[in-house]
């Protein structure tokens, strides 16, 4: 297991090193120009070339590169170029919403997908199986945008539930957290459920054709034990994949989500660090989503070999 | 009055109209009575038994009628509830494949214990005891450790025990064993069968085993009931049918089974050397950063000698390295030292662009005749790919095509079919056609028939040695059932963990086997004191 | 304890009013700056931070600190602390420039006076110091103004009536203010930057909101207090609520305008810029943009209607809903190639996706071929610096707002200079502009200002240095607890109370 | 019997086709018919021209004139929406074949070359792991937003989950006895690729294809709605609901037309996928995502 945990680890690197030329030199190769963003609307073209010597964007690339590279080397991010902070801190600013969020939306799924799935799966093709079917394809054709308009719209405004955007700490405010936490969550969740509970109903319909199954019955059991006890474990490797690949998908949702419900996050950083050009930002942002997908894609992994014996690492 | 009494029993698929799959068939079993139920391959044995132990697949088949009567009462017309309360306390199954009938992920002793949580009201330490009492009934090694045991973690015929211990905890009044050893290694086979045998004896249980192979039924079976095609043909007494079989169905069945006595040596026609294996060696595994995969010897020193126009068998328990072999010599795998010579060349360091012309001298016939065919083409295209890829214009490749799927006894016209379109056997013929197709010095048969019912087996067996005689082409023939071997061999090389214990003419080696390990495969080949196709027991 | 919750029109992320002309980076620094002197409601210059006196001969500027003003970190403001601030300001501000390029002398003359001396006289000069507009003139501790002026300063230390609350500032999300009850207020009734700044709340706070929709919610359920922008069409949505009310308060709004690239064709001609002006209607761009004509005024003056330099001279197509006809014949005439015109369209700022929308049907309509790029406003303003040729990464045209304080004097318009590669984007070489420039900054009296204001007017429009598209106004929002809100170029927090 | 010779004789009969292919696949390929035909069609069918602006007639209610009503440059809901159809079908197919080829070729080299698969997957592995609308948001942000950037930027976090597809049923068919078969014959090894591997592909490939179209139209409204979308003049459903968002509570309708026709169209391809699925391979069920 150490081994093994150490050679993913490892093999990680090459990921993140392909991710960090990528993003390094999307950003360097294509137009865009941090200077012209801080410098705003009245500056002049002489300005902006003393903005852009003082930032270093005159460096040739791979000096750019390679200085990034050692600065990450010693766990230093970088400053943002228009806001001036420590790249580091305004991660740790808009971290956690993000990361409650998350958390919420995958326990809430999970808590919903897997039941639901479960009951498809055991009365395949009976109406439960069409109803669940057909709300996890619902759950891929909406924009998650407009499944956020219509809860805001109902719970929020019509129904005067829940207010319509922010977030608080939960540790400054659990309730108000709570509140502003839900819509969110199921706005995201939307997508995660459908994704999930269709993943686990198909990966159910194979195991329940598997021979044990079989014995199982033929030992006299109740189905609701073969169902729960003998297929559902059986059937959670892919399901917990999915939940790992899927994870990509969140964070396309989180950035969205964000907008929406106006929450101080990472999604809404990126999209606004992107705008901004702000390199520095981009770069560790992305950098760090990749290399927080694959740490949740390793755990995932290593998660396997606790619920199936046979995989050891 | 019979535990098991089944009376005109039909199943038939689930769907309006739908075609009957078993018809009208009626079996009893005597308590203590061990009953085998034969026939080929789709002739409803299993539909039968599951059906039996209620357990038909949904949507897919149902009982149109007739009655199943354990112990007099009629398990059709229970209730679902009732119904599960009668398995696993009045009647058991075990199953073909021990690896997939055990749920991976639950320790084996957890599964047993399950049976008596569904049924009894046991406390955790009773149910321990019990689980424990049984797994030593079924005679396996330190028990404790087993029960905590994955089914991984277990070799096949120690989980094979567990479906039994978990069958019988219960001492049910029937078991039924659908193809209980197929998957098992002969010795293991031996053991197993002897086992359930004692049990049945001791418990007076009432066991419908079912089986294709007709070594196990002289070995252990009461009375035979016979199945084709979802009709009953026959029933008797295991001598009366073995010996004196009444419906010409049972006869051919009986003849077809190759005969353990190997058949008289053939005069060496050819001093040339086809194959000339020296000193091979294959490792698996290993290498690699970091990576602690362990390394498997699957080869070791195995050197072998093949004349043309002779058959040379490779036998031996699974995981012996028979494969192995094989795919070394078809160099589709590199062997890590040694030397592979066909017709006098050394093809053991070729690279493959070096290999390319010796790829034609040597052919292979696979042992699954479903997947050794491209489904998505005409298995005329599939025989004339090789002869294209050296040369032979298409137009010519297809005339020869033709002329060798006449050779291997297809019906004209099958030229421009797919392969899902025939059956095993004519899969099987297409196949070796495929080979012969490039004219090779040298074909490789790995399980070439394994996949086979023995009447089918029987013709392909009889086609191999035919066209044998007609090409004087050098077989490689790779089997681990010693019957086939004995019959279609000139010489045999036995194989155990790698190495080649036992090497010589078919006659002495499984006629007068002078390795142990031979001796004990002989052994514990089932009823290898039957002489099935002159239905009479073998002259001493 | 009163906090004040505000989404303004944008996230506050780039601090420092020296380097960014952005408007909420300076609407941050006049919570937490003072100014030496600031701009009323009249458009005269009066005191803050200091009286000023002006010698006889226009020459020479007296300022005099009033007593009491303390910088938040609680040392007292110096002379030398206005000195290094102007210094500062002026390497990078246009209206500074000007001073600095006239500028004999700036020293300080007592504890609490300087003296800023000049080699000729520079009527403009305490317009330029006040302005609030382009870069607004902060003053800021020695430490921090003695930053290069292309670095940002490292702390957001002022003098003004609220403190910047670092540890609870998120760029682009949040930024909170906290009342500086140190702070002494200037003499006076309050008028938009000018007299007492009196805090009345404990707190205020800006929150970012990206989404229009969402911010509307927000403040119709009471989560926000203040709501800066309100789309013109979602006002009926806040018509009959209870507890809310709207008003615009910047009653000057926004210039829309468009800019051409002199450097190339087809704008390279200005029979063709005039041929593009005669095709665009203010009202058909004002209607995309706006709708509801109450927030909209057609107006043909470049420096705004209602403020002291309002001529309309030459703009008649423009409000008359535009001359398809002559711009067809004016085209003819000048031999228009076909060659397209590159229109820059940024996709993701509210108030200018309109404009290059309407135009690029107009100008088709008069036979232009027309090339709408969109992309976001990031990429916009970079492309607009490349001088390149359109076809391989420049560009014809692209169109910007401005609030009116930022064009209606003719030395702070900054598209009017016609300096070629010096000049703002779409670089102009306009010597006539560049001598009516002159002449204006010379003026002495107002009289000769708007003489030369008039000819200014007059050569945009026959030059089209840029196309001037009209005025609007952004109606604001804010809930009924908040009182004493004030008209200004854009809001003000302090004389607001808010009740409970 | 009869009936055999019934359905051999009118293969297309009505009900042979409801039994045999079942309603929601069917409703799902007409409607996507439709929408196709609309798309081909815009020309003929929209009452407007899609981008021509009417002030006067800004956000009008629907009318004769303007069936769904106008939107906020006074230009015909209708008619954006219809042609909206094209563009979004257009990114959808045009990011599914680019995302198909691309991945198809990686996926087939990288199954079969040891050397070459440790790299690729390494890259892919790469791309997989940066979050997809993050990228493409760069991606469009960064070089413009023309439809084809879009396409791009759309395409490139799709192709590695179609290489891995590829990749896996590669690994497990090379290992299949037919493929070793036609190695021993002598086949060359791109011919092997070419002839025994990639047709193994092609069925959960369909599949894919269907989930990856679906997916881009999605992500097409989505970069529109983050801002990084097709130039609003330029009609898809994306923008046209991005650019209308706004007036969500107000004239909801701008929203719901263009987001009917977006979900329906993706609700009916995402069907038609499962639909696949089910005919062409009913253990794929593993293999996707
Ligand atoms: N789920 C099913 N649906 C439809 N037909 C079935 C199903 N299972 C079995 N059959 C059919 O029933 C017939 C009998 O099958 P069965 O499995 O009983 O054969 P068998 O005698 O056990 O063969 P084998 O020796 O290969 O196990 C076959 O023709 C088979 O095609
Ligand atoms: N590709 C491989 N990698 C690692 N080990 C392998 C590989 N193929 C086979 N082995 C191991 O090599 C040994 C010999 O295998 P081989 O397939 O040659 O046996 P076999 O005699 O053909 O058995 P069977 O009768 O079951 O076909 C076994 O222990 C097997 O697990
Ligand atoms: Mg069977
Ligand atoms: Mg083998």
């Amino acid at each position: 297991m150490p081994v093994y945990f150490l050679r993913r680890v490892l093999a990680a690197i090459p990921v993140m090193l392909v991710v960090a030329v990528f993003v390094f030199l999307l950003l360097r190769l294509t137009p865009g120009d941090p200077a012209a963003v801080l410098a705003g609307d009245m500056a002049t073209p002489e300005q902006l070339e003393q903005i852009r010597a003082s930032l270093g964007l005159n460096d040739p690339l791979y000096v750019q590169f390679l200085r990034w590279m050692g600065d990450l080397l010693r766990g230093d991010f970088g400053t943002s170029l228009i806001s001036n902070q420590p790249v580091l801190d305004l991660v740790a600013d808009r971290m956690w919403p993000t990361i409650w969020i998350a958390l919420i939306t995958i326990t809430l799924s999970v808590i919903v997908a897997v039941p639901m799935g479960v009951v498809a799966a055991w009365k395949h093709r009976s109406w439960i199986d069409h109803l669940v079917m057909t709300f996890s394809v619902l759950g891929f054709s909406i924009p998650v945008f407009v499944i956020g308009y219509l809860l805001i719209k109902l719970f929020a405004l019509d129904l005067g539930l829940l207010p319509v955007q922010g977030y608080v700490a939960p540790s400054e405010d659990l309730p108000g957290f709570a509140a502003r936490a839900v819509l969110p969550a199921l706005t995201l969740a939307s997508i995660y459920i459908a994704l999930i509970a269709r993943m686990t109903r198909a990966s159910l319909l194979d195991v329940l054709g598997e021979d044990y199954v079989r014995t199982a019955r033929a030992k006299g059991l109740a189905e609701r034990r073969v169902l729960f006890r003998h297929a559902l474990r059986n059937a959670a490797v892919p399901v917990m994949t999915v939940i790992g690949t899927g994870f990509a998908l969140l964070i396309s949702g989180v950035v969205v989500t964000e907008s929406v419900y106006n929450i101080p996050g990472l999604g809404r950083l990126t999209v606004d660090s992107i705008f901004a050009r702000d390199y520095p930002v981009i770069q560790a942002l992305i950098l760090l989503t990749s290399g927080i997908y694959v740490l949740v894609n390793l755990a995932i992994d290593l998660s396997y070999s606790f619920l199936d014996p046979r995989i050891r690492y | 009055m019979p535990v098991l009494d089944i009376r005109n029993l039909t199943v038939a698929i689930d769907a309006k109209d739908g075609a009957s799959v078993v018809r009208d068939i009626s079996i009893s079993i005597e308590p203590g009575e061990t009953v085998c139920l034969v026939g080929e391959s789709g002739s409803g044995k299993s539909v039968s038994s599951l059906a039996t132990m209620g357990l038909l697949p949904k949507g897919a088949l149902k009982v149109t009628g007739g009655e199943i009567l354990l112990d007099g009462e009629d398990m059709l017309k229970l209730s679902p509830a009732e119904l599960r309360d009668r398995r696993a306390t009045r009647m058991s199954m075990i199953f073909q494949e021990p690896m997939t009938a055990l749920n991976p992920v639950i320790k084996v002793g957890d599964q047993i214990a399950e049976v008596l949580e569904a049924h009894t009201k046991l406390s955790n330490a009773e149910s321990h005891a019990r689980v424990m009492g049984i797994l030593d009934q079924v005679g396996l090694p330190d028990i404790e450790r087993v029960a905590r045991s994955y089914p991984h973690q277990l070799s096949g015929g120690q989980r094979q025990r567990i479906m039994i211990a978990m069958a019988l905890i219960l001492e049910p009044r029937l078991l039924i064993a659908d193809e209980p050893t197929t998957a098992l290694d002969v010795t293991t086979q031996l053991q197993i069968l002897r086992l359930i045998k004692d049990l049945q004896q001791k418990h007076g249980t009432a066991v419908l085993f079912i089986t294709h192979d007709m070594g196990v039924v002289a070995e252990i079976a009461d009375r035979v009931y016979v199945m084709n095609r979802g009709d009953m043909v026959e029933t008797g007494k295991v001598m009366d049918i073995l010996a004196a079989p009444k419906m010409d169905y049972t006869r051919r069945l009986l003849s077809s089974v190759p005969s353990l006595v190997p058949r008289p040596p053939r005069p060496v026609a050819s001093e040339r050397l086809a194959l000339q294996v020296s000193e091979l060696d294959k490792i698996y595994g290993g290498g690699g950063f970091l990576s602690k995969a362990a390394t498997t010897h699957a080869a070791k020193a195995v050197s072998l000698e093949l004349k043309a126009g002779r058959t040379l068998g490779i036998v031996g328990e699974s995981g012996s390295g028979k494969s192995t072999v094989a795919r070394c010599v078809m160099r589709l795998i590199d062997p890590s030292a040694g030397g592979i010579r066909v017709g006098g060349q050394e093809i053991a360091d070729l690279t493959p662009r070096g290999l390319h012309p010796f790829r034609k001298r040597l052919q292979m016939v696979f042992q699954d005749p479903y997947r050794s065919l491209n489904p998505r083409l005409s298995i005329e295209e599939s025989i004339i790919e090789g002869p294209m890829n050296y040369g032979m214009p298409r137009a010519e490749a297809v005339a020869k095509a033709a002329e060798l799927l006449d050779l291997v006894g297809m019906p004209a016209g099958s030229a421009k079919r797919y392969p899902h379109m025939f059956s095993g056997g004519q899969r099987q013929r297409i196949a070796i056609a495929r080979a012969l197709a490039m004219e090779p010095e040298l074909l490789v048969a790995d399980e070439a028939v394994s996949a086979l019912d023995v009447s089918v087996q029987a013709q392909v067996l009889d086609l191999l040695t035919e066209i044998q005689e007609r090409t004087r082409i050098a077989i490689l023939f790779i089997t681990h059932d010693l019957r086939v071997a004995a019959q279609i061999c000139d010489e045999v090389a036995v194989m155990k963990r790698g190495e080649v214990v036992e090497y010589g003419p078919t006659a002495a080696v499984l006629g007068a086997p002078r390795h142990d390990y031979t001796k004990s495969l002989l052994a514990a080949a089932p009823g290898r004191d039957w002489d099935f196709p002159n239905f009479r027991p073998v002259a001493a | 304890e009163t906090t004040i919750t505000a989404v303004m029109h944008s996230g506050l992320r780039v601090l420092d009013p020296v380097i960014t002309t952005a408007h909420i980076t300076r609407d941050n620094a006049f919570m937490i700056f003072d100014t030496l002197v600031a701009l009323d409601e009249d458009f005269v210059v009066q005191p803050q931070m200091a009286s000023f006196e002006v010698s006889e001969d226009g020459l020479s500027y007296t300022f005099t600190l009033r007593d009491g003003l303390k910088w938040h970190d609680g040392g007292e403001v110096t002379p030398a602390d206005c000195i290094a601030s102007m210094k500062r300001w002026m390497q990078r501000d246009g209206g500074g420039q000007m001073i600095e390029a006239r500028m004999e002398s700036l020293e300080a003359t007592g504890d609490n006076s300087f003296e800023l001396t000049l080699t000729e006289p520079f009527p403009y000069t305490l317009e330029a110091m006040a302005k609030p507009s382009g870069l607004a003139l902060f003053m800021m501790p020695e430490r921090l103004a003695s930053t290069p002026a292309n670095e940002p300063i490292p702390e957001m230390i002022g003098s003004g009536p609220f403190k910047f609350v670092q540890d609870e500032f998120q760029p682009g999300v949040k930024v909170v203010y906290e009342k500086n009850e140190d702070y002494v207020p200037a003499e006076g009734p309050q008028s938009w930057f000018a007299g007492a700044k009196d805090v009345k709340v404990d707190r205020v706070e800006w929150v970012t909101m990206p989404d229009a929709q969402t911010s509307l919610n927000a403040l119709m359920n009471g989560e926000i207090d203040f709501l800066e922008q309100v789309p013109v069409d979602l006002l009926p949505l806040l018509e009959g609520m209870p507890g809310l009310q709207n008003q615009v308060l910047a009653p000057l709004g926004y210039v829309t305008i468009g800019r051409m690239n002199f450097l190339h064709p087809p704008f390279d001609d200005p029979k063709i810029r005039q041929a593009a002006k005669l095709a665009l209607s203010q009202e058909d761009v004002l209607t995309a943009l706006i709708g509801n004509p109450d927030y909209f005024k057609v107006c043909g003056a470049i420096f705004g209607c209602d403020t002291p330099f309002e001529f309309s001279d030459g703009s008649e197509s423009l409000t008359s809903g535009g001359d398809i006809e002559a711009a067809k014949a004016l085209l003819e005439e000048a031999g228009y190639d076909g060659t397209p015109v590159v229109l820059m369209q940024p996709t993701d700022v509210v108030t200018l996706t309109a404009q290059p929308i309407v135009a690029a049907q107009a100008l088709r309509e008069a036979g232009f071929t027309v090339d709408m790029q969109p992309m976001d406003w990031q990429t916009l303003v970079t492309r607009r610096a490349s001088q390149a040729d359109p076809a391989d990464g420049g560009w014809n045209l692209f169109f910007t707002n401005w609030i009116v304080p930022e064009v209606s004097n003719p030395l702070a318009n900054i598209m009017l200079p016609g300096r070629g590669d010096d000049a703002w984007f779409g670089w102009p070489t306009d010597e006539t502009m560049n001598g009516l420039l002159d002449d204006f900054a010379s003026a002495a009296e107002l009289e000769d200002q708007k003489a030369a204001a008039q000819q200014i007017q007059a050569r945009v429009m026959e030059n089209v240095n840029y196309i001037h598209l009209g005025q609007y106004f952004n109606p604001s929002a804010w809930s009924d607890s908040l009182t004493g809100i004030t008209e200004a170029p854009f809001p003000v927090f302090w004389g607001v109370e808010k009740e409970g | 019997m009869a009936e055999n010779t019934m359905r051999a004789a009118f293969p297309l009969s009505t009900r042979a086709l409801f039994s045999r292919i079942g309603i929601a696949p069917l409703l799902a390929g007409l409607v996507l018919i439709l929408i196709i035909l609309a798309a081909v069609c815009a020309p003929l069918v929209a009452p407007h021209d899609p981008i021509y602006q009417n002030p006067i007639q800004r956000l009008k209610p629907p009318s004769a004139e303007y069936l769904l009503g106008t939107d906020n440059y006074g230009r015909d809901l209708l008619s954006r929406v219809i042609w909206g159809a094209r563009v979004s079908l257009l990114i959808g197919l045009g990011v599914t074949v680019m995302a198909v080829v691309i991945g198809l070729a990686i996926g087939l080299v990288s199954g079969f070359f040891r050397l070459a698969d440790a790299v690729i997957m390494r890259i892919m592995d790469g791309l997989m792991a940066m979050p997809s609308v993050l990228l493409a948001i760069a991606i469009v942000s960064l070089m413009g937003a023309s439809i084809w950037t879009v396409m791009a930027a759309i395409t490139i976090p799709e192709i590695p989950r179609v290489v891995r597809l590829v990749r896996s049923i590669v690994l497990s068919a090379r290992e299949e006895p037919y493929v070793e078969a036609a190695i021993s014959m002598g086949t060359s090894l791109p011919r092997v690729l070419w002839r025994h591997l990639m047709p193994n592909t092609f069925a959960p490939l369909t599949v894919q294809a269907t989930y990856v179209c679906a997916s881009a139209i999605l992500t097409e409204a989505i970069l529109s709605f983050l801002g990084a979308g097709v130039s609003t003049e330029t009609p898809t459903w994306g923008n046209i609901m991005a650019e209308a968002r706004i007036y969500f509570r107000l004239k909801p309708e701008l929203i719901f037309w263009p987001g009917l026709a977006l979900s329906m169209c993706i609700l009916s391809i995402n069907l038609l996928g499962d639909w696949a699925r089910d005919v062409l391979d009913p253990r794929m069920g593993k293999r996707e995502s």
